[in-house]
C-alpha cells in the first residue's frame, strides 16, 4: 500500500509526459482533448500526494529501480514539494480551461500549429515542474531544469512573430548560460563528495572551497533561469510578447522552478554552506528587484509589459525570506520563515497568472493594450477588470490574501532577529505594488469620450477562470492557517491593520502620480527619477552587461561565502 | 603533473574562454558556439573527474560517464533548438541582432497605431 | 622476427606521417582551393594507408586488420566525395579552374 | 613522452577554442570548433572513457558541427550587422576579466579536489552483476540512472516539438528542409547509395556491442541517422512531412516502450524501472532496440530543421 502511494510521486511525473507523447501521435483535436483529459488527472495525482504526507506527516520517497543513492536516484516530496504540486497543478488547470477560447482546433479541421503547440508544451511544462519539485538528485534536476526551458522558449513565440522569435532566442541563450553554471556546480559537487544525491551531500557536505565555489555558481545560475534583478534580461519581452494564456504559463509557473532549487540548494543540501551576508545580498537582489520592477513597471505604455515588470518586482519578493530564516546558530532552517515563503511562491503563481489572463482577455477585446486608452473597459468587460483588480490586491498582501499571511510572518520574523531593514522593504514594496495597480485601475474606470469599441467578444469561461485563480490567492491565508502558528495574525481586522492597508493605497497612488509615464501633476525630480530607472534598466538588459553582472556575482556570492565562514 | 589535473585544469581554461565569447561577440551563432566550448570546458572537468575516480578495475567512475553521455546529448538538443530559432528569426526579421533596443523600438511603434 | 616486424611498422608510420605534413604543407602554401584539394586528398590517402599498412602487423586478428582497412577504404571515399563536392561548388560559384 | 603528448593535445585544443571564440568569420570559427570537438575525443581517450569519445566524435563534434556549419552558410548576410554591435574596449577587458576569475577559481577547485577521490566505481562493480550487463556505463544508463536516460529521449523530443513548433502556419504539417536537388550521376548520390549498407552495419554493430563494451544506442543511432541525412542530401528520399501519424507514431516508440518496461518493474519487481531478476539484460536490450529507430530519426529531424514547403514533394 506504501509503495502504492509514494508511486505517485512517478505518476506526478509521467501522467503529463505520457499525455504529451501519445497527443503527438493523436495529433491536433484529439491531442487537445487529451491535455484537457490529463490536467483533472494531474491534479488528482497532486492532490493524493499532498493528502498522503499530511496523513503520515514524513517525506514520501521512492527508489527508482529500486536502487538507493548514491547509486541509483530517489524521488522525494517533502511539504514543500507537495504545496508546490498542488498550486502548480491547480494554476495549470485554470491555464487549460483560460486557453480553450485561445488555442482550439475544431474537429475535423486540419490540425493547427499553435494550439497542437501549446497544449503539447503546457502538458511539457507541467511534467517538468512536477520533476523538479520531486527530484532528489542534483543531475536529475539538470536533466528537468532543460526540459523546463526547452518547453518554455517555443511558448514565448508561438505566434511566430519577429519580435518574439527574438525574445525566445535570448531567453534560450541566457537560461542555458545559466545551466550550465549549475551543471559547473554540480561537477565540482560530485568531484568533492562523490554523491548527487541531495540528502547524502547535505551529510557529507563541508564549508570549505569546492562547496563555496559550487554554491555560487549554482545559485546565480539558477538565479539567471528565475530572472532575479539584475539578470532579468531575457524577462520583459519574453513574458510580454507571448500568447497570453503562455505568459501565464511562463511567469507564474517556469520561473517558480528555477526558484524553487535555490530554496532546495541553500536549505536543504547546503545549509551550512552559505552564510548570513551571502544571503543578505540575495536579499539585497530582491529588494532592488521591487524598487525597479516596480519603477520601471510605471512607466510601460502597455499593459502587458507592465505586467511582465510587475513580475520582476514580484520576482525579488521570492528572495527576501533567506536573510530572515537564519536561526541563532547562523544556519538556515526549516521554519516559519520558510513557510511565509512558499506561500509567497504560492500567492504569486495564482495571482500573476490571474492578471496575466485579464491582461490577455483585455488585449483581445480591444486588439490593443495601451494603458491610456483602456478608459471604459470597467463598464465594457466588468468580470475580466474585477479579476484584473482582485489579483492586484492579492499581491499587495490585502487582508485575507496569502501575500498578506507571508508579509506577516516575515515582519515577525524581521523584527524578531532585529533586522529592520528588512521590514522598511516588506511594507515599502507593498506601496509599489499598489502604485502600479492603482495605475491600471485608475485607467480602466475613466470615463471614455466614445462608446469602447470590442474587437471581439471574450469567451466567458476564460474570464471565470482567470477570477478563479484571483480569488484563490485573495483567500489563500484561510487555507494556510492550519500550518501557521496562530500568534502572527491577532486581529486582520484592527484598526492598525486596516490603516496600515490604506496607507499603501495611498503611497501607491501618489507612486503612480509621481512616476507613471503620463505624470499629469508634472513633478519633475520624481519624472526625472522614473526616467533614470527606465534607461538602467535599459542599460542593464544588454546583453554584455547582464552577463558580466552575472559571472560578477557569483564571484561575490563566493566570496560572501569564503568571508563569512566560521574560522 | 597528472593526467587528470592537467585536463582539469584545461577544462577551466576553457570554460572561461567559452565564457568570454558568450560575454562580447554580439552574432548569436557565434554565442551558441562559445556556449558549446563552455559545455565542452563543464565536459572535460567531469571527466576528469571520473577519471581521478578510477577503481575497482574500471579506468574511470562510471557514473560519471554515462551522466556526461546524457549531458552531451542534451547540449546537442540545446544546440539544436537555438539554431533553428536563430535561422527562423532571420527568415522573419531579415536581421538576428539580440540588443534590447528592438522590443523598445516595435513598442513605440505599437503606440503610433 | 618481432623486430623486423616493428622496424617495419614504424618505418611505414612514419612514411604516413611524412605525407600527412607534405598534405598540410601543401593546403597552407599552395596558391587557390583547387591545388589545395589536390594536396589534401592525395597526400591523406597515401599517408593514412602507409599508417594503416604500418599497424596491420600489430593488431591482434585478421577481424582487427580487416576493421583497419575498412577504415582506410571508408576515408578514401569520404575523402573524394567531399573534395569532390568542395570542387564542384568552387566551379559553380565562378572559380577559374 | 604520453606526459609531452598531453600537454601538445592540451595546448591545440585551447588554441582552437580561442579560435573558434575570436575568428573573423563564423565559417572559419565553426570549422575550427569542429577540429575542436575531434580532439576532444583523444581527450577522453586520455580519461579512459571511450563510450563518451564515441559519443563525442559522433554527436558533439558530428552532429553539432554539421548543425553550425549549417547555420553558418545560411546567415552569411547577417555578419555585418553583429559586427557593429561589437562592444567596446571596456565592456571587453571586463569580460576577461570576469572570465578569467572563473577560470582561475575553477582551477583553484581542481587543485583542491579531496585526495582519495570518490568514487561509485566500487559500488558498479559490485551491483554490476544485478544488471546482467558487461558494460559498467550501460548498466549505469539503462538501470541504475535508467530514469536519466528516459528523461534524455525526452529531452530531445522536446527540443524537436519546440524546432517544429517555429514552423511557419502555411507550411505546418510538411516536410522539414528545403527540397534536394537530385543528379543521377553525381558523387554525392553515388556515395549515398554506396555508403548506407556500410553505415547501418556499422550503426546496429555499435548499438549491439553497447550492452558489453564501448557502444550503444545512442552511437548507433547518429551513425544511422548520419546515413539518412545523406540519403536526403543526395536526393534520393525526401524527408517525411512531419503530420505523418506513422512518423510521429515511431517518434514516440521509444519513450513509451521504455515507460512500459518501467510500469511491468513497477508491477513484477517493486520499482518503476527495476527489473525482474534473470530478465534484466533482454529488458535492457528491449529498451536500447525501441530507443534506437526514434533517437535515428529525432536526431536526424533535427538537423534537417523547422519545415520550409508544403508536404507536396
Amino acid at each position: 500500500m506504501r509503495a502504492m502511494t509514494e508511486g505517485l510521486l512517478v505518476l506526478a511525473v509521467l501522467a503529463p509526459f505520457v499525455g504529451l507523447l501519445v497527443g503527438l501521435v493523436l495529433g491536433g483535436g484529439r491531442a487537445q482533448r487529451l491535455a484537457l483529459l490529463t490536467l483533472p488527472v494531474g491534479l488528482v495525482i497532486a492532490a493524493g500526494i499532498a493528502a498522503t504526507l499530511v496523513r503520515s506527516g514524513e517525506t514520501l520517497v521512492y527508489l527508482l529501480g529500486g536502487w538507493a543513492p548514491p547509486l541509483g536516484i530517489a524521488l522525494r516530496a517533502d511539504g514543500l514539494s507537495a504545496v508546490m504540486l498542488l498550486a502548480v497543478a491547480v494554476v495549470i488547470c485554470a491555464i487549460g480551461v483560460y486557453a480553450r477560447a485561445d488555442f482550439w482546433n475544431e474537429a475535423g479541421a486540419p490540425e493547427a500549429r499553435a494550439p497542437f503547440a501549446f497544449w503539447l508544451l503546457l502538458l511539457a511544462v507541467w511534467g517538468s515542474l512536477n520533476l523538479v519539485f520531486v527530484s532528489g538528485d542534483l543531475f536529475t534536476l539538470y536533466v528537468a531544469l532543460e526540459l523546463l526551458t526547452f518547453s518554455a522558449v517555443p511558448l514565448v513565440c508561438l505566434d511566430g512573430r519577429g519580435e518574439t522569435l527574438r525574445a525566445a532566442l535570448r531567453y534560450l541563450l541566457f537560461a542555458l548560460a545559466g545551466s550550465l553554471l549549475y551543471l559547473l556546480g554540480a561537477v565540482l559537487l560530485y568531484g568533492g563528495y562523490g554523491t548527487l544525491d541531495i540528502s547524502l551531500l547535505a551529510g557529507r557536505i563541508r564549508p570549505e572551497p569546492i562547496a563555496w565555489a559550487a554554491a555560487a555558481l549554482m545559485t546565480v545560475g539558477l538565479l539567471a533561469k528565475t530572472a532575479l534583478f539584475p539578470l532579468h534580461i531575457w524577462l520583459p519581452p519574453a513574458h510580454a510578447g507571448a500568447p497570453a494564456a503562455a505568459s501565464a504559463v511562463l511567469s507564474a509557473l517556469v520561473v517558480k522552478g528555477s526558484w524553487f532549487l535555490v530554496v532546495r540548494l541553500w536549505f536543504d543540501v547546503m545549509p551550512g554552506v552559505v552564510t548570513m551576508p551571502s544571503a543578505q545580498m540575495l536579499a539585497g537582489l530582491g529588494a532592488a528587484a521591487i524598487v525597479v520592477g516596480s519603477v520601471v513597471a510605471l512607466r510601460q505604455e502597455r499593459l502587458k509589459l507592465l505586467v511582465a515588470y510587475s513580475t520582476i518586482a514580484q520576482i525579488g519578493y521570492l528572495f527576501l525570506m533567506f536573510p530572515l530564516a537564519f536561526d541563532a546558530a547562523g544556519r538556515l532552517v526549516h521554519g516559519a520563515v520558510l513557510t511565509g515563503g512558499l506561500l509567497q511562491a504560492v500567492s504569486h503563481a495564482t495571482a500573476k497568472a490571474g492578471m496575466f489572463m485579464a491582461a490577455g482577455l483585455v488585449y483581445a477585446a480591444l486588439g490593443h493594450d495601451r494603458i491610456a486608452d483602456l478608459a471604459g473597459v470597467a463598464r465594457a468587460m466588468p468580470v475580466t477588470v474585477l479579476a484584473f483588480a482582485i489579483s492586484g490586491l492579492a499581491l499587495m498582501g490585502v487582508v485575507p490574501s496569502g501575500a498578506y499571511l507571508a508579509k506577516k510572518i516575515m515582519l515577525d520574523a524581521a523584527s524578531g532577529t532585529g533586522q529592520w531593514w528588512w521590514t522598511m522593504v516588506l511594507q515599502g514594496g507593498a506601496v509599489f505594488t499598489a502604485g502600479y495597480v492603482v495605475l491600471v485601475l485608475v485607467n480602466v474606470l475613466r470615463r471614455p469620450s466614445g462608446p469602447v469599441q470590442l474587437v471581439k467578444r471574450v469567451s466567458r469561461l476564460s474570464e471565470l477562470a482567470a477570477l478563479g485563480l484571483a480569488l484563490c490567492s485573495l483567500s489563500l491565508a484561510f487555507a494556510a492557517l492550519g500550518p501557521v502558528p496562530g500568534k502572527v495574525v491577532s486581529d486582520p481586522l484592527a484598526p492598525g491593520e486596516l490603516g496600515t492597508t490604506l496607507l499603501v493605497f495611498l503611497g501607491g497612488a501618489l507612486l503612480a502620480l509621481g512616476l507613471a509615464r503620463r505624470a499629469t501633476a508634472g513633478i519633475g525630480a520624481a519624472f526625472g527619477v522614473g526616467v533614470a530607472f527606465e534607461q538602467a534598466d535599459a542599460f542593464l538588459r544588454r546583453w554584455p552587461s547582464a552577463s558580466i553582472a552575472l559571472l560578477t556575482l557569483a564571484a561575490l556570492f563566493g566570496w560572501l561565502m569564503l568571508a563569512g565562514a566560521p574560522a | 603533473m597528472n593526467v587528470p589535473t592537467l585536463f582539469g585544469l584545461c577544462a577551466a581554461a576553457l570554460v572561461g574562454i567559452g565564457l568570454y565569447g558568450l560575454i562580447v561577440d554580439p552574432h548569436p551563432l557565434r554565442k551558441i558556439l562559445a556556449f558549446n566550448v563552455v559545455g565542452s570546458g563543464v565536459f572535460v572537468l567531469f571527466g576528469a573527474i571520473a577519471r581521478r575516480g578510477a577503481a575497482a578495475g574500471m579506468g574511470g567512475d562510471p557514473v560519471p560517464q554515462a551522466l556526461l553521455i546524457t549531458g552531451i546529448v542534451v547540449a546537442f538538443s540545446a544546440t539544436a533548438l537555438a539554431v533553428a530559432l536563430l535561422k527562423r528569426l532571420s527568415d522573419e526579421a531579415g536581421s538576428v541582432t539580440l540588443s534590447s533596443d528592438a522590443p523598445a523600438r516595435a513598442k513605440s511603434d505599437a503606440g503610433h497605431d | 622476427m618481432s623486430l623486423a616486424v616493428d622496424l617495419f611498422s614504424v618505418i611505414a608510420v612514419a612514411a604516413g606521417a611524412f605525407f600527412f605534413l607534405a598534405g598540410t604543407a601543401g593546403l597552407l602554401r599552395f596558391p587557390d582551393a583547387f591545388t589545395r584539394l589536390h594536396a589534401l586528398t592525395k597526400a591523406d590517402n597515401l599517408g593514412l594507408g602507409l599508417v594503416v599498412l604500418g599497424l596491420l602487423p600489430q593488431v591482434g586478428g585478421v577481424v582487427a586488420g580487416l576493421k583497419l582497412v575498412c577504415i582506410w577504404l571508408l576515408v578514401q571515399l569520404s575523402g573524394a566525395t567531399a573534395s569532390q563536392l568542395i570542387a564542384r561548388g568552387l566551379r559553380r560559384r565562378g572559380a577559374p579552374p | 613522452m604520453i606526459v609531452a603528448l598531453n600537454v601538445g593535445l592540451v595546448a591545440l585544443i585551447l588554441g582552437l577554442a580561442v579560435w573558434a571564440i575570436v575568428a573573423r568569420e563564423p565559417f572559419a570559427a565553426v570549422v575550427g570548433f569542429i577540429a575542436y570537438g575531434l580532439l576532444l575525443t583523444l581527450v577522453w581517450v586520455q580519461l579512459h572513457g571511450i563510450d563518451v569519445a564515441l559519443t563525442e566524435a559522433a554527436i558533439g563534434g558530428g552532429l553539432t558541427g554539421a548543425l553550425l556549419i549549417g547555420a553558418a552558410t545560411r546567415l552569411r548576410g547577417t555578419e555585418a550587422e553583429a559586427r557593429a554591435e561589437r562592444p567596446g574596449p571596456a565592456t571587453r577587458w571586463l569580460a576577461a576579466a570576469v572570465s578569467v576569475a572563473v577560470t582561475l577559481a575553477l582551477a583553484a577547485c581542481v587543485l583542491v579536489l579531496p585526495v582519495p577521490a570518490p568514487t561509485l566505481a566500487p559500488e558498479v562493480a559490485a551491483h554490476m552483476a544485478a544488471t546482467e550487463v558487461g558494460n559498467p556505463i550501460t548498466s549505469v544508463l539503462l538501470a541504475f540512472r535508467a530514469m536519466d536516460t528516459l528523461l534524455e529521449a525526452i529531452v530531445l523530443l522536446f527540443a524537436l516539438i519546440g524546432v517544429w513548433s517555429l514552423t511557419p502556419d502555411r507550411f505546418w504539417g510538411g516536410r522539414p528542409g528545403l527540397r534536394q536537388g537530385y543528379d543521377a550521376n553525381g558523387i554525392l548520390a553515388y556515395a549515398a547509395r554506396l555508403l548506407p549498407p556500410i553505415g547501418i552495419v556499422a550503426g546496429i554493430y555499435i548499438f549491439w556491442v553497447g550492452a558489453d563494451r564501448p557502444g550503444g544506442k545512442f552511437q548507433g543511432a547518429t551513425i544511422l541517422a548520419a546515413m539518412w541525412l545523406l540519403v536526403m542530401m543526395a536526393g534520393l528520399a525526401d524527408a517525411p512531412p512531419i503530420r505523418r501519424t506513422w512518423l510521429r507514431a515511431l517518434l514516440v516508440a521509444g519513450p513509451l516502450a521504455f515507460i512500459a518496461v518501467g510500469l511491468v518493474g513497477a508491477v513484477r519487481a517493486g520499482a518503476f524501472l527495476a527489473y525482474p531478476p534473470g530478465l534484466a539484460k533482454p529488458l535492457i536490450l528491449a529498451i536500447e532496440f525501441a530507443l534506437m529507430p526514434t533517437l535515428t530519426l529525432i536526431l536526424g529531424l533535427m538537423l534537417v530543421g523547422t519545415p520550409q514547403r508544403g508536404d507536396t514533394p
